[in-house]
């Protein structure tokens, strides 16, 4: 299962949560930076496997449960960088068993990742790295807007999103809104991937919060602060789950638990509207 | 982190992040990480290198300064009126092209030869200590004309062989980088809480090249795994002057990073 | 000399005329399908090499002057596919000098192009293709705006511009329209590359036609039906150059030569404007 | 390009198209080509498979008709409301990562395997005739699921063996397309000016499957250049239906393809 493949911004983690909620068991997780997302799945016992580059929380530093379950054995681990992650699904997106890279040599990433090799080029001779294809099962991706056929708009930083989700059996999006077709297909270079290979689409405002959402909401950096101490016990992390996963049972639920102050301070205060283009004939 | 004995009107990181923004130079591709870093290249921009490009792994690259306070570069203040967004593909791409000037780690556990380590303390089969990972650290280290490193100067984190090399610095010594297929690159200096190393091209070794103020050569040896070697034309880390402290301030205004 | 990297649309002709006014020799063109430029470029003496995957009339078939040049030897050829030429291209792009492929194994592509070597895949040992990757000297495109430094827009099909922009070393942009680096910073997901690696832009309104400008005008399908019939003998080519090309002094030249009636029936008469999003914070 | 003998309200072309649509499901995925295969992929769009997507190497991604006849799928009209404006790395990346189901391609010389020739007539060392070359024929023939062939049937076309492979069929026969590695597909029919050929499974060869109104097995084998292979089912191919016909007009309306 692919997600945070935006990086930063538009994390799933509504869907995150619903996994949680869900006790889905034995997933393993691939992201490049997942943020705290990565973490708060392993702390729900979700995960028994990450392929990413890096696993905490990005303003903080440590993820918790993350370290615990490595230090524990708990958890096998493909150790990436951000570059290798991101070849290793664009390689799935394009239909390659492997991609070549000039980073990582002369790292130890490949002393614990084995979709990482030594490979001299074909033609010059000189020493590369071959990283492995990812297809992940499934990519969850948060995006500003989606008809319901699963045609969706992103904007913003897009991270290995569109990669990600070329390189995934199957696509779940969930989308701050559920607008008309014509919305969509009034500008198809800003569609994130080709909707006849989305599976399912989920009206979810709010659903990438705590992570920013570009033309929606700032970051709400307060809940990864306030994260990292809920997250340094299991015990703080059990009162976490039940208030933020357990006990919200709609996504009303968890707008109320924000709370309207909350949620007016991370709205947009200062508006930037695309010039537009035409796309006429 | 080793704390400043004496002093003054600025923070040990607000000098770091004085030192790091004047490792850039005017017009260069900067690929500008988190915490320090992006304050040091907001500061630069602000100051001696108003041409300077910013690339960051998220997908972005800006050529100007926020238009408000940033915490991280994913902050959405950093992409409005940005020059491009794009996959973290095609960033990571001009990295690896050889676009891409200088570029800005940081550390765990450094070793002489600047290798570092932000994955495993204690070996990666039974780890003592697990840490976040590379993130983009790596292909930075190995893929960017030069980079810097800045971290916390202690015993512990200034160690004669790393555990584990997340971030290539020069391996075992002179021609490792070659050898071992890295195209260019490797570490110009590290900023520490303490003082400014650098390397000397003959072993590729880091030599201490300046103290920050107040700072003993004895007290960085001290806080160094190894035995330490001090540039001949020793200096000290010139402080931070106000208009920095005021830039700084101006980009991490509740000095949540350099606080 | 990348040039024509939309495929069908955005093709520097206008960019591509003065280099045949200015007498240029011994290029080599690099372009997928390069629609008639190339057997222009090449009619007008300016070529001695070409790495495409098609050179022709899209409309009409045969590209008349690329056939001779080739039958007679006096082009060194380099045949590729689209998926190769475009692979070698995000090579270059991405800083690795191959990339695998599963395309052209078994074809006779690997006999004409040198650039081309058979590679078993470092994990699973499968077969496949390596293509080496091509750093064109200077990629020149045509897009609908640019700033003054080199930030520019691009909608439509965008084909291999992205990638055959950063895999040169120079970029030179030509634009219909020359516009204030607000309306690019407006809308930074549809920058095209990166200004910094963009050494010259040029105002070139109807610097694309024949091909088609999303945005600003439609495909001249006359102009290719003509083209065929022009290029058939060295006399008749001589006349086109002279007309077309030697004599258009001016981008007014090359609009009078159009005419206004020509000009207007090209232009969009059914419009379709992009629905805008928020960029703010 | 052999004439239909007798005959009638349609021209070859359009005979063409409409077999060219009939080979398409509905809620397929379709790499559309140019000229003929473009025409026939709207008209299966039209028809029997309203849910079929279509994918085009400029980058283009459309489940409907364009709103204005075309004459190639650059036109903007083909633009205009898409699903999706990408890369031709995109839509390349779903053909070759098994995305697409089936694909269209011309070709100008054509092996019983059903291996094609788009670039050199004579051999590339001293061609006769030079002709565009693949374009993106080779990767159709290589990575759809299957392909569909459509071309003039006459004998210098119609060869023992191609004079060079631009995109090939199933090379020498049984087991070559895996031993060379290509992960999938192989042609499924070739639709000339004269019949509909199938290929064979146990041997990999083309076998005349229908002939078109008023052609009969002798003038197919008088233009073809090996002996003939013909199904003991032989038919005749369905003429198009007027509203085929209707169809086909309206989204060529100046016979540019089918006059």
């Amino acid at each position: 299962m692919a997600a945070g493949l935006g990086l930063e911004a538009l994390i799933p983690f509504a869907a995150g949560h619903e996994i949680m909620r869900q006790r889905k068991r034995g997933l393993t997780l691939i992201g490049p930076i997942s943020d705290m997302l990565f973490d708060q799945l392993i702390g729900a016992g979700c995960v028994s496997g990450v392929r990413a580059a890096w696993v905490g929380n990005v303003i903080t530093g440590s993820g918790y449960h993350f370290r615990r379950a490595v230090e524990s054995g708990r958890l096998h681990l493909e150790d990436h960088s951000n570059l290798t992650l991101a070849m290793a699904l664009k390689a799935a997106a394009l239909g390659v068993p492997f991609l070549p890279v000039r980073s990582a040599l002369g790292s130890d990433l490949f002393t614990t990742n084995s979709a990482l090799k030594p490979l001299n080029c074909p033609f010059s001779g000189e020493a590369l790295a071959a990283v492995a294809a990812i297809r992940p099962d499934v990519a969850i991706i948060h995006v500003q807007r989606a008809d319901e056929y699963g045609n969706a708009h992103a904007w913003g930083n897009l991270g290995v999103v569109r990669d990600g989700c070329l390189a995934s059996r199957q696509v779940i999006i969930t989308a701050e809104q559920i607008v008309s077709t014509a919305t969509i297909t009034s500008d198809p270079n800003r569609v994130i991937t080709p909707g006849f290979r989305v599976s399912a689409v989920v009206h979810a405002p709010w659903g990438g919060h705590p992570s920013p959402v570009p033309g929606h909401y700032n970051r709400d950096h307060q809940a990864f602060i306030d994260y990292s101490e809920e997250s340094k016990t299991v015990t703080a992390f059990a009162r976490w789950l039940q208030r933020w996963v357990n006990d919200v049972r709609t996504p009303e639920d968890y707008r109320n638990l924000l709370g309207r102050e909350r949620m007016e301070a991370l709205r947009l205060k200062n508006h930037l509207c695309s010039e537009p283009v035409d796309y006429g004939y | 982190m080793a704390q400043l004995k004496r002093m003054p009107a600025y923070t040990p990181a607000q000098l770091m992040v004085a030192a790091a923004a004047r490792e850039i130079a005017d017009g260069e591709v900067v690929f500008v990480g988190m915490r320090l870093p992006l304050l040091g290249f907001l500061l630069a921009k602000s100051a001696h290198a108003p041409d300077a490009v910013g690339v960051y792994e998220l997908g972005v690259v800006r050529d100007d300064v926020a238009p408000e306070a940033i915490l991280t570069m994913g902050d959405l203040p950093n992409l409005y009126r940005s020059l491009w967004l794009a996959d973290t593909a095609d960033v990571m791409g001009l990295l690896q092209n050889g676009s891409v000037d200088v570029s800005f780690i940081g550390g765990a556990q450094i070793d002489r030869f600047g290798n570092l380590n932000t994955s495993y303390i204690g070996g990666a089969t039974a780890p003592e200590t697990r840490l976040p990972g590379s993130g983009g650290a790596c292909d930075l280290a190995c893929l960017a004309r030069r980079h810097i490193i800045i971290m916390a100067h202690e015993r512990r984190r200034f160690v004669p062989r790393v555990d584990y090399i997340t971030s290539p610095g020069y391996g075992n010594g002179p021609g490792w980088r070659r050898a071992v297929g890295l195209p260019r690159g490797g570490p110009a200096a590290v900023i520490t809480t303490l003082g400014i190393f650098r390397f000397e091209q003959s072993t590729c070794e880091m030599v201490l090249a300046s103290v920050h103020p107040g700072v003993t050569v004895d007290e960085v040896q001290a806080n160094t795994g190894w035995p330490l070697r001090v540039s001949s034309g020793i200096e000290q880390t010139p402080a931070p002057a106000l208009q920095e402290l005021d830039a700084i301030t101006r980009f991490d205004p509740q000095g949540y990073w350099t606080g």
